[in-house]
C-alpha cells in the first residue's frame, strides 16, 4: 500500500545522520522533524533566521518573535544561534547545509524541480525554494508519485516551471525511493510496504531503471 | 552624543510622499513595524511601491496598506496569505514582482553595503533569470543580480538607543537589518528606547549610523499567523 | 548537541598541510589566533599562502612564520609593521599580493556566502584594477572582483560554545566573522569555552554550523602594538 | 608662517560640523580629534570595526581588544557600536560617512590622490584607503604642499602610483585651503596666516586659481 505523509516522513528521517545540518521544506519534509531519531543529534535551520530549531512551544512559551520559516511558534534547543535573512542565505549558498527536504510538484529525471508556480492558478512566489535548490549540495525530495487524477509527477521533463537545474538527488514518494543518476533517470532502491515494481512502473513516466531484486523499504 | 529620537510615528513618517519605494522589514508578521504600517494607512498616501518579503495577512501587516489600495506594487518573496492581495493582482490594480527569498535579503544588503552587482546561482535555469546576464563560475552558471535600495526603509526592532543603534529579537531579525543600511532615509520603531551608552556596543546587530530616525512604538499586537503548540 | 570541541590546538591543526592556503584573524595583533599560530611553528610546515590583513610584526603574530620561513605568499591590505616581511620580500623568498582592505573583507565574506564575484568602485583607476573587469553603474565605474576562500581558516574568538557559535569582543572581531564563514576547514580557539545553551542565541556572531573544530586556548599574550595613553 | 602639522589639524577640526560621521586617516588627519570644538556631537568611525571611537584610555583602563585602525589602544564613546571588517566596509561603500579626512603624497588638480606607494620603495599596502577614496561622498586631504627639497605635491598629474581618480574635494596644506573643482584646479580658498599668494603660487605646480583677496586663514 503507498505511503501516507506520515509514513513518506518517516523513511525520509532514516536519511538523517548524525551532525547533520538541516533544512526542512513546508509540509512533509516539516514532518521529517518528528521523527529523527533520538539518539543522533541534528540541527534543523530555518532559513529565516534561526539554526537549531526545536520542538513547538508550550502554550506558555509561545513567543511571537520565534517563528520557523512556515511562520508557526518554534522553540530554541542548546547552541541555538538567531541571523539575519542575509547571514541565513550565506550559509544556504555557501553549502553548509548537509541536508535539504523539499515537497515538489513535479521531479525530471534529469533532477530538476517545480515547486512554486502553477500556470493560471495564483502563485504565491518561491520563497527560499530557488536559492535552496541553487546552492544546496544533498536535496532530496517529498512527493506524491502522482496526481489525483493520476498523472505522473516523476517526469522525463517537468511540465510546470522550474524551481531550479539538475538539482534533486533522491525522491522519496509515497510508492518508493529513487536515486536521481548523474546521467539522468530514476533508479528505483526500495519499494513502499506492498508496492510492486509494476505499480511503480506504470506510474513513472520519466526514465526508470529497475536492477535486480528491489527491497521493500524498513520503516522503524 | 547624536540624538536621532523622535517622538512621534507620525514625525517619524513627515516626508513620506506618494509613489514613494519603501522597504519593510518583516517575516510574516514576525518583526513588523507595526506603529508605522498603522500611521501609513491614515496618512492615506498612494502608489507606493513595497520591498517586502511578504505582503501581510488580511487585516494585518502590510495587508492593512493593501486594503485601503495605498500598494501599487510588492516587490517579494513569498505573498500567499492574502485574498485582498489575490484580488487586486487578479483584477490587475496590483503589480507584483518575485525575488527569490536569499536573492531579495542579498540584493539588499548589496544596496547598503556599496555593492552594486552580484553573482549568484540561484534561479538559473528557471524564468527569473529571464533577461539576465549568465556567467560560469567554477563550472556552475550564476545570474548577476542588482542591489535594491529604497527611498525609505521601515524597520522594527526589540531595543534601540537615541544614537538609532538597534537590538533585534528572536527570529523577528530577519530583513530588519539589511533593510536598515539601503534606505536613503531609515527609519526604526523599537519596543523598548534607552540612552546611548545603555546597550553594550558588542551586542548592537544595526550600527546607529544607518537610521535616521527612531521611536518607540506602541501596542504591539504581534499577531501570530499560525500558532503551533505541543 | 553536535560538539565540535577537541582538548588540544595540535588536534585542532592535526590536518594542515605544506602548502595549504590559510586564512587567519585579526588586525594588527589585535584578535589573532596566538595559540594556532604558535603550533603552526612548532609543526614547522612550509610553503604557506596566507591570507590576513595584516603580517604580524617582528617576533610575534605571523611574524613567527615568517621568522621561520613557513610562509611562501602573504594576501593583506597592509603589512607595514615588520623587518623580517621586508628583508624576505626584497630577496624574492616572500610573494605578497596587496588587496584594498574593503576588497579583501567583501571577498572573503562573498567566499562564506556563495557569491562568486561582486562589483566594487575600489581601486578603479589605480594599479589595482590591472587586467580586471571594469563595469559602469549609475555611471560610476567598478571593478569585477572574485570571492576568495581557503583550505583552512583559523579564528580566535572570545567566548564560544561546544556548538561552534563563537561570541569577538571589542575591535578583535574584525575579519574573524568572515574568515570563519570562509574556510573549507575553520578552527576556532577561544578565551572562555562553554557548553552549548550558555551563550544567548541573540547574542552569537559567528553560527556553529560554519566552525570545524573549536578549544580553549592559553596564555593569551595580547601584545599590543601602539600603546596610546592619556 | 606656513602651518605646522598641528595647525593644519586644527584649521580642518573646522570642517567637522555637529552631527557628522567621520573617518580620520593615519598621519595628520588622526591628530584632528583632538581639535574637534567640544560644543558639537560627532562620531568617529575607525575602519577596523568602531563606530564611536573615544580618547585614548588612561592607563588602567588600556584593553588590548580595543584599538583604532592605527593600531592603537583606544576607548568608545557613549552610542558607540562594534561591527566586523565587511560592515565596517559596507558602511563606508555605501556612503554613510559624512566627511573622510586622509593624508596624501600627492595631489592633482583633478581630484586624484596618490598615498600608498613610492616605486622603489618598500610598499606597504594600501589598507582601507582605496576603498575610502572610491566611496566617500567627501574627502578632504590633509598634506604638505611641497616636499622637503621643495617639490610640490599638488600637481597637475600625479607622479606616484594613484590611490584613486576624481575623489578629493578640498585640500588642506601647511600653506592654504584649497577647493577641487569639478572641471579640474586648485581653487584657493584661505591662506596660511603669514603666507603670501605669492608663496602658494610658486609651490603649487597644478593649476591654481586665484580670484579676488584671499582671506587669510582663522584658527582658533
Amino acid at each position: 500500500m503507498a505511503l501516507d505523509k506520515y509514513g513518506i516522513a518517516k523513511r525520509i528521517a532514516q536519511e538523517v545522520k548524525d551532525g547533520y545540518y538541516v533544512n526542512l521544506g513546508i509540509g512533509i519534509p516539516t514532518l521529517v522533524a518528528n521523527y529523527i531519531p533520538s539518539d543522533i543529534q541534528v540541527m534543523l535551520q530555518s532559513e529565516n533566521g534561526l539554526l537549531g530549531m526545536g520542538a513547538f512551544p508550550t502554550k506558555d512559551k509561545v513567543d511571537p518573535d520565534m517563528i520557523n520559516a512556515g511562520k508557526q511558534t518554534v522553540t530554541t534547543i542548546d547552541g541555538a544561534a538567531l541571523f539575519n535573512s542575509a547571514e541565513s542565505f550565506a550559509m544556504i549558498r555557501s553549502g553548509k547545509i548537509d541536508l535539504t527536504i523539499l515537497g515538489a510538484m513535479e521531479v525530471s529525471e534529469q533532477g530538476d524541480i517545480a515547486n512554486w508556480k502553477i500556470p493560471g492558478k495564483m502563485v504565491k512566489g518561491m520563497g527560499g525554494a530557488m536559492d535552496l535548490v541553487a546552492s544546496a549540495r544533498n536535496i532530496i525530495v517529498a512527493m506524491q508519485h502522482t496526481s489525483k487524477d493520476g498523472q505522473s509527477k516523476l517526469l522525463k521533463t517537468c511540465s510546470l516551471p522550474l524551481t531550479g537545474l539538475h538539482c534533486v538527488k533522491k525522491v522519496f514518494s509515497d510508492l518508493g525511493v529513487f536515486d536521481i543518476l548523474p546521467e539522468g533517470g530514476f533508479k528505483l532502491l526500495e519499494r513502499a510496504p506492498g508496492v510492486s515494481v509494476e505499480e511503480i512502473i506504470q506510474a513513472t513516466e520519466g526514465k526508470l531503471i529497475v536492477e535486480g531484486i528491489i527491497p521493500e523499504m524498513i520503516i522503524h | 552624543m547624536i540624538n536621532k529620537t523622535v517622538q512621534h510615528v507620525d514625525e517619524a513618517i513627515r516626508d513620506i510622499h506618494d509613489g514613494a519605494t519603501i522597504m519593510f522589514g518583516g517575516f510574516g508578521l514576525c518583526g513588523i513595524p507595526e506603529n508605522c504600517i498603522a500611521a501609513l494607512q491614515k496618512k492615506g498616501i498612494k502608489n507606493l511601491t513595497c520591498i517586502s518579503n511578504n505582503a501581510g495577512v488580511d487585516g494585518f501587516g502590510l495587508g492593512l496598506l493593501l486594503a485601503t489600495r495605498q500598494i501599487k506594487k510588492m516587490i517579494s518573496s513569498y505573498v500567499g496569505e492574502n485574498h485582498e492581495f489575490e484580488k487586486q493582482l487578479l483584477s490587475g490594480e496590483l503589480d507584483v514582482e518575485l525575488i527569490p527569498q536569499g536573492t531579495l535579503a542579498e540584493r539588499i544588503r548589496a544596496g547598503g553595503a556599496g555593492i552594486p552587482a552580484f553573482y549568484t546561482p540561484a534561479g538559473y535555469g528557471t524564468e527569473i533569470a529571464n533577461e539576465k546576464e549568465v556567467r560560469v563560475f567554477d563550472g556552475k552558471p550564476h545570474l548577476l543580480e542588482h542591489w535594491l535600495r529604497a527611498d525609505f526603509s521601515i524597520v522594527k526592532a526589540w531595543k534601540g538607543d537615541t544614537a538609532g543603534n538597534l537590538i533585534f529579537k528572536g527570529t523577528a531579525r530577519n530583513f530588519n537589518p539589511m533593510m536598515a543600511t539601503a534606505g536613503n532615509i531609515t527609519i526604526a520603531e523599537v519596543e523598548e528606547l534607552v540612552p546611548a551608552g545603555e546597550l553594550d556596543p558588542n551586542e548592537i546587530h544595526t550600527p546607529g549610523i544607518f537610521v535616521t530616525r527612531i521611536f518607540k512604538g506602541n501596542h504591539y499586537e504581534k499577531r501570530i499567523e499560525n500558532l503551533t503548540t505541543l
